[in-house]
């Protein structure tokens, strides 16, 4: 069993439960400067060697780990209004780590580390159950239904940070683990301990042209995600089904707002 | 041609004509094996199984079929462990036939992954947290004690029975049989109610998701009692089945009413607890995510039908057919209680699944259907042919009705 | 699922489930040796 | 002693059990686990030493400064380049494609030469010494044929070494048959012309502007410079709470719209009604700016010509035919919205108007964006900060001067075959789109013998595409440099195709919309990666190769040291930053501005004065424009819909970004319209079903994706889609917008100002 943790294995570093939680990276994206492009989508998917196939419209098998739903507010022209929310994985924290999908995970191929706040994916321990997808009502976790196909010398532009994935696995956004990794180590081999705001940032943070998705340490206070999801327009999707995620929203529009999460009928919005 | 392996003093059917009838259920079988060997060879992309539909046909016919072979371990359980002795006569058969529901389960479980060369990591890298490692493995061990206890039963065959050695095991597995079979009904209840859990504890399926009695959502002892009181009516259903087809009596009425006696009160007392938990999940649980009861019930085929014909029609219906005694004895009624029964089940195990994962979460989000492909379907009722198969070898060869001679003089 | 892997830890879930799993496998185990030995000694008893 | 038959049964059973309970099942299933985490079909991309690139994408006219992350010699990511001054970072889904671009498929990889019929895709490769020497025989043969006039070339833009170099090969050769592919600058560069003098694109400070009306520019849908757009967005958006405001004038709900504080709902086409309405308000209100009016403006008042007639100026035009209830009447705007749109845009720090519908790459009518415009002269927001300049751009060194034979001079004298700069339209530089109806009409001129093509792709991006296809195709000889197979490309006689963006060295001017006068080097960050050669080098190989004086007007031994002469003292900071911009840049004052013969902002275009018909004609106004067909038959108005995600210009779509695009536009092949469901029910129509889309130009199927953002009576399409050429990621997916939309003119220009199509959908 040497072979099987060869790649693909994030985020175990100091797993262990109770350890001090030392990070806890998480996003606050912007609903009101994301001008719904898709530029994140795409940085995200040539980041991380997401494969694509001739024919993507079928939006139920095409895998996007970060991906752009748009929401209207149902109301008839001229008073139609929409937005667009980028979907990352939300890496929820649940209560203490209990993230909807980790605890169902057979085999331990998902995990909630405990350093960094970030839900990590395990390729090759993965068998395909997807009782992980049944679990996130985010439809983050995507299933590789089809063998990565990368056609000409396409296979050429794959970075080797991320390895790509065999068919029949589950996959999703890791908030760009490498990069963490890659932060970190250059920070150890530097003497520090701890890395910087700018060091460890998402390929769909840096890449978003608007500027809408802001990512950092949600404990750190010196980091701009902390202050921006204290902010009273800011929201996060589904919270009050418990599952605590890390991705905050950001709308001064009340109906994007409401939409992030249900509501009885007549119930008010937080 | 065959007849020195045919029971002494009992009658079957001329051998061609056997042949025939397992050639034709081989075929199924053959068309399913071929069906799976496109799954694995070229993945799941060959289903129309998708990223919003990961459990589909698959899972709802895994659950179900568990749940319909419940009848094993429960009959075991009344005999051996409650001591009700009438039922010694159906345990054989409710044995083989819980035998065949849980090996097409595994079977099944083999297809519906999609690295089913790595299945075995369910056991290696076990997450003891996740209900689905819990159902692997009392599957897994349920599955050992039932080929345990159909070891006796193979071994009584005309010709195995001649070896001594052969007939010293058997006899002493019969022995201890009580211990296997109370320990497969341990296994059982919690492999059931691990199957119940992993809906249960989708806290991010509003629809799924049930509030927490100590570790276990409710879900959990639901799937328990739904299962235990229909899982004797599926072994009612098969019993008179073969009986229509071998045109002979093989069990005595009295036995067969006991049964649905049992599993009438069963069921009678799985809605009453069913009830409860859907009044609490729809005034209470959903309410607290935001959720309207009716929201969960928005279209064609997931409305409010699904839940009256899951409750109501094959649900209230059968369990009074079956609590009373003058329709319970009506053969028609009785035969219609049993299929209900199990139909309410299957009911109930297809909205904890699809049902569950059909209604989206995010307002945003679009509602989408599903519909199975042959590769599906023929996989999902490749284990009636199965069945069909080895209850005909099994019927055949081994003397599995012991009233059979009494009954057909 | 076994101590070797490297993010095992214990916890109370472990307890009870290796509990329950390695009581039932027990069971089936011990049982089915005994049936094994039992037959053994039978048929050697019965006299070839 | 022969094995028995109980013999063997044991014999079976024992190596059962033997094999069962040895370590080979187990090690088996190990084995094949860890072959499934290793399958080899899976890739495994090899790692090795990253560095970071510096370059500039040159896949669309926003120039923005990028970043390629390689490991070794492969680049395997795009950035945005963080400080530059366009997108400081950011970088848009176009740009990161340029990946595919360079690895992907439809990727011509060496010189081809047509082998079957035209457009049949079978191709010979030919060496490129061969290549350069076909395309010399057949330009020295034109010439000796004294028919060198009838070579033009086509380029995506006419700014740019590049560009340049075409413009310099077939002045050398003797054409005056200069191309480019038709743009909103086309327009907007004779309207600035017309009103300030200055034959330059205009330059808007978004970042600084705190109230802007856009009427149909899709600010955050790809307008402009579309990175350095969406962070002025963003500008304002942060600005909210100081009144930064964003007014969006269109007819569906875009992007732009749906971010807008305010959604003016409009019938298509009639923006310019309604920014005169708005004038009407602010004159009539005296909120203007009456000093610069004074002091720097000609033509607001009434005015007396020579003949000693009055005429109305803008004032009074204004005044009599523009007020609210009229414009209302016209646009379907409110009048009191109206009304109040003018008074805040008025009083607004900062108050811009911005043209260009959709990603403003089509032309616009002139007197459309001189209405807009005037809404700037209006509150003198021209040349201030927050303001609208014209496009400042980066001085480079001039070339040598240009050699001409007497072939070359008398082939040049020759008028234009698209009559642009002849009495018909003697202000247009470039008019493309008037090609299909002169070559098809052989309205006496001379017919073209060869067209080089480069950076365009005339035969999917023009409207009425059918037509331009068939006028194309009766050039007999046809070269295209593309790097990828497009549809042009696949319709030549010869391809000498060019590096990819990643490949080549290229100067990128000051981008589209930019108030800052910026220039950035697009690099080569990978090797070539097939047998192409930058068109740069090829124009100078074919050059050389000519007969005559042409080579003399070349003398750089390649296109990289062309280039270095060209960017002088700028080259080295070039090489180094990625980017070069002229930080002390400020606009002109009022008193130098305008280079009008009056030295004013001009209401009045005197430039227009001697050949119009009326004077009224000098002045802007709104003309409303001629569909083709009958309302009875074509109840509907068909608008193209642009989007980020859908690249439509000569750039087309990676496989990634389509991946991106919505089922709800694009589902297997079918492309989706948006229709109001208020339409639907009008026409019979239902949701996610098929229609037959007709226009008078053609007829398509779609598939119906009910909106309740879009205008009744009003039907969308996506542009960008329905490409007959690339690959299979690309090809034959969905419809091109540009089959049902066919040219309008506009009468000042020439220029193709189609803004959309009547329409009908049926439900099939």
């Amino acid at each position: 069993m040497k072979e099987e943790h060869k790649e693909g294995v994030q985020g175990h570093e100091g797993g262990a439960h109770g350890h001090g939680e030392k990070y806890k990276f998480g996003m606050v994206i912007d609903l009101d400067k994301c001008t719904g492009c898709g530029s994140c989508m795409v940085a995200c998917m040539t980041e991380n060697n997401v494969p694509y196939k001739k024919n993507e419209t079928n939006k139920l098998d095409s895998i996007t780990w970060m991906r752009v739903f748009k929401a209207t507010n149902g109301k008839p022209y001229p008073d139609t209004d929409i937005c667009y929310f980028p979907r990352p994985c939300m890496h929820c924290e649940g209560e203490h780590g209990h993230a909807p999908c980790v605890s169902v995970c057979p085999a331990t191929a998902t995990d909630y580390n405990y350093e960094t706040g970030i839900v990590s994916q395990i390729y090759t321990r993965c068998f395909g159950c997807r009782y992980c997808m049944a679990a996130c009502p985010y439809h983050a976790r995507y299933f590789n239904w089809w063998d990565p196909v990368w056609p000409d010398d396409t296979k050429e532009s794959l970075s080797p940070d991320v390895s790509p994935r065999m068919r029949g696995v589950v996959e999703k956004c890791s908030f760009c683990f490498h990069r963490f990794q890659g932060a970190r180590d250059k920070a150890y081999a530097e003497g520090r301990r701890e890395i910087t705001e700018n060091e460890y940032q998402t390929a769909c943070t840096q890449a978003c042209p608007a500027g809408a998705i802001v990512f950092g340490d949600l404990n750190n206070p010196e980091h701009k995600v902390h202050e921006l999801k204290q902010s009273p327009h800011a929201f996060r999707l589904l919270e009050r089904l418990g599952t605590n995620p890390k991705v905050y929203y950001h709308s001064t529009r009340s109906w994007v707002r409401r939409a992030g999460d249900n509501y009885l009928t007549n119930e008010r919005s937080k | 041609m065959d007849s020195a392996l045919i029971p002494k003093g009992l009658k079957r059917c001329p051998f061609p004509q056997f042949a025939l009838w397992i050639g034709a259920w081989s075929f199924i079988m053959l068309w399913a094996a071929i069906a799976a060997v496109i799954a694995w060879a070229y993945g799941l992309n060959t289903t129309n199984l998708n990223d919003y539909f990961g459990f589909g046909a698959w899972i709802t016919a895994d659950l179900a079929i568990i749940a319909l072979g419940a009848g094993a371990f429960f009959t075991g359980f009344m005999r051996y462990v409650l001591g009700i002795d009438e039922f010694k006569n159906i345990l054989n058969y409710a044995v083989i036939i819980g035998f065949i529901c849980y090996s097409s389960a595994l079977a099944i479980l083999a297809l519906d992954i999609g690295q089913p060369l790595r299945g075995w990591f369910i056991f290696w890298h076990a997450n003891v947290h996740s209900m689905l490692t819990e159902v692997a493995f009392c599957i897994s061990c349920y599955f050992t004690v039932l080929a345990i206890e159909y070891i006796p039963i193979i071994l009584e065959n005309r010709q195995l029975d001649k070896v001594p050695t052969l007939h010293a095991f058997s006899h002493n597995l019969h022995h201890i049989m009580a211990v296997f079979a109370a320990t497969g009904a341990f296994l059982s209840f919690f492999h059931q109610g691990s199957l119940g859990g992993v809906a249960g504890v989708l806290f991010g399926r509003p629809f799924a998701f049930r509030v927490h009695a100590s570790i276990w959502p409710t879900t959990f002892f639901l799937f328990i009692f739904s299962a235990i009181a229909c899982g004797p009516c599926f072994t009612i259903l098969v019993t008179r089945l073969t009986e229509a087809i071998t045109r002979k009596k093989l069990v005595a009425r009295n036995v067969i009413l006991k049964l649905a006696t049992v599993s009438g009160w069963l069921l009678v007392g799985y809605l009453s607890v069913k009830m409860l938990d859907t009044l609490y999940w729809a005034a209470v649980t959903l309410p607290k995510m935001g959720v309207n009861f009716f929201d969960m019930y928005p279209q064609a085929p997931f409305n409010l039908w699904i839940l009256i014909a899951e409750l109501g029609i094959c649900g209230a219906i059968p369990a009074a057919i079956l609590i009373t005694k003058k329709t319970r004895e009506n053969e028609f009624l009785l035969i219609l209680a049993a299929i209900l029964n199990c139909t309410g089940i299957c009911i109930n195990r297809y909205v904890m699944t699809v049902q569950a994962l059909a209604l989206p979460v995010m307002p945003f989000d679009k509602f989408y259907n599903y519909v199975p492909n042959w590769i599906e379907w023929i996989t999902s009722l490749a284990p009636f042919a199965f069945m069909a198969i080895l209850l005909s070898l099994s019927y055949r060869y081994l003397p599995i009705f012991p009233q059979e001679k009494e009954l057909n003089p | 699922m076994l101590p070797f892997v490297f993010e095992w830890h214990w916890d109370l879930g472990h307890v009870v489930f290796h509990g329950g799993l390695w009581y039932a496998l027990s069971i089936l185990g011990i049982g089915m040796t005994y049936v094994s030995v039992k037959t053994y000694f039978d048929v050697k008893r019965g006299g070839h | 002693m022969s094995l028995g038959r109980r013999g063997f049964l044991q014999f079976c059973l024992g190596a059962g059990a033997g094999i069962t309970f040895s370590p080979l099942p187990w090690k088996l299933m190990d084995d094949s686990a860890i072959w499934t985490q290793n399958w080899p079909w899976t890739p495994v991309p090899p790692g090795g030493e990253v560095s970071i690139e510096k370059t500039a994408c040159t896949l669309c006219p926003g120039g923005c400064g990028i970043t390629v992350r390689k490991v070794k010699d492969r680049a395997i990511k795009i950035e945005g380049m963080k400080g530059h001054p366009i997108n400081d970072g950011g970088v848009c889904l176009l740009g990161m494609s340029a990946l595919y671009k360079l690895y992907g498929g439809a990727r011509i990889k060496g010189p081809l030469k047509r082998a079957g019929k035209r457009g049949e895709g079978k191709w010979e490769q030919i060496p490129w010494n061969a290549a350069i020497a076909e395309i010399s025989k057949e330009l020295n043969q034109k010439r000796q044929d004294g028919l060198s006039h009838t070579v033009a070339s086509m380029t995506g833009t006419d700014r740019g070494t590049v560009s340049q170099l075409f413009k310099r090969l077939l002045a050398a050769y003797g054409s005056p048959n200069v191309f480019t592919a038709p743009s909103l600058q086309d327009s907007e560069r004779l309207a600035l012309k017309l009103m300030q003098g200055d034959y330059a694109s205009a330059g808007y400070d978004l970042e600084n502007a705190r109230y802007v009306v856009s009427f149909g520019a899709s600010i955050i849908d790809g307008w402009g410079s579309p990175v350095r757009a969406f962070r002025a967005h963003t500008r304002w958006a942060e600005k909210a709470a100081e009144g930064a405001k964003l007014v969006q004038v269109e007819a569906c709900l875009s992007n732009t719209a749906a971010k807008a504080d305010t959604w003016l709902t409009i019938k298509p086409g009639t923006e310019a009604a309604l920014a005169l309405g708005l004038a009407h308000v602010i004159i009539k209100e005296k909120s203007y700016n009456k000093a610069f009016i004074r002091d720097y403006c000609l033509g607001f008042e009434d005015w007396q010509d020579s003949g000693g007639t009055v005429h109305k100026g803008f004032k009074q035009s204004v005044l009599k035919e523009y007020s609210p209830d009229a414009v209302s009447r016209i646009t379907g705007v409110p009048a009191d919205r109206i009304s109040v749109i003018a008074r805040e845009f008025a009083q607004a720090k900062g108050a811009l108007a911005v043209w260009g519908r959709g990603k403003g790459t089509r032309p616009m009518a002139v007197h459309d964006i001189m209405a807009i415009h005037a809404l700037n002269a209006l509150v003198a927001n021209i040349n201030k900060p927050g303001g609208v300049t014209v496009l400042p751009d980066v001085t480079t060194v001039p070339w040598p001067s240009l050699v001409q034979d007497d072939i070359a001079k008398s082939g040049t004298k020759q008028p234009r075959v698209d009559r642009a700069g002849t009495d018909a339209f003697p202000l247009s530089e470039s008019l493309f789109d008037q090609l299909p109806k002169l070559i098809k009409g052989g309205t006496g001129e001379y017919p073209l013998s060869v067209l080089l093509v480069h950076g365009a792709n005339p035969y999917y991006t023009e409207h009425d595409r059918t037509a331009v296809a068939e006028a194309l195709d009766r050039i007999p000889f046809i070269v295209s440099f593309s790097s990828r197979m497009d549809e042009t490309a696949n319709h030549a006689d010869l391809i000498l195709p060019n590096h990819t963006s990643l490949e080549r060295y290229e100067d990128v001017p000051t981008p589209i919309s930019s108030s800052l006068p910026v220039m950035s080097l697009s690099r080569p960050v990978v090797s070539p990666q097939c047998d192409t050669r930058h068109v740069g080098d090829s124009l100078i190989a074919i050059a050389k190769s000519l007969d005559g004086s042409v080579a003399e007007s070349f003398p750089w031994d390649d296109y990289e040291s062309l280039l270095k002469a060209t960017l002088g003292d700028k080259w080295s900071v070039l090489e180094k930053e990625g980017y070069w911009k002229d930080e002390g840049y400020t606009p002109a004052d009022w008193s130098q501005a305008f280079r009008n013969a009056s030295g004013k902002f001009e209401f009045l275009a005197t430039t227009l004065l001697a050949g119009a018909k009326s004077a009224k004609d000098c002045l802007p106004q709104y003309s409303r424009a001629k569909l083709k067909g009958e309302e009875f038959m074509y109840p509907l108005i068909l608008i193209p819909c642009e989007s980020m995600r859908l690249a439509d210009g000569p750039v087309a779509n990676s496989p990634l970004m389509t991946k991106t695009v919505a089922d709800t536009v694009l589902k297997n092949d079918d492309l989706c319209v948006e229709v109001n469901p208020k339409t639907a029910i009008a026409h019979g129509l239902t949701d996610e079903r098929m229609a037959l889309l007709s226009t008078p130009k053609g007829k398509a199927k779609v598939k119906i994706h009910l909106f309740d953002g879009i205008q009744p009576g009003v039907v969308a399409i996506p542009t960008g889609l329905g490409h007959t050429a690339y690959d299979d990621y690309l090809k034959g997916k969905g419809v091109n917008s540009n089959d049902l939309i066919g040219m309008i003119e506009d009468e000042a220009s020439g220029l193709d100002i189609a803004w959309g199509s009547r329409a009908s959908l049926k439900s099939i």
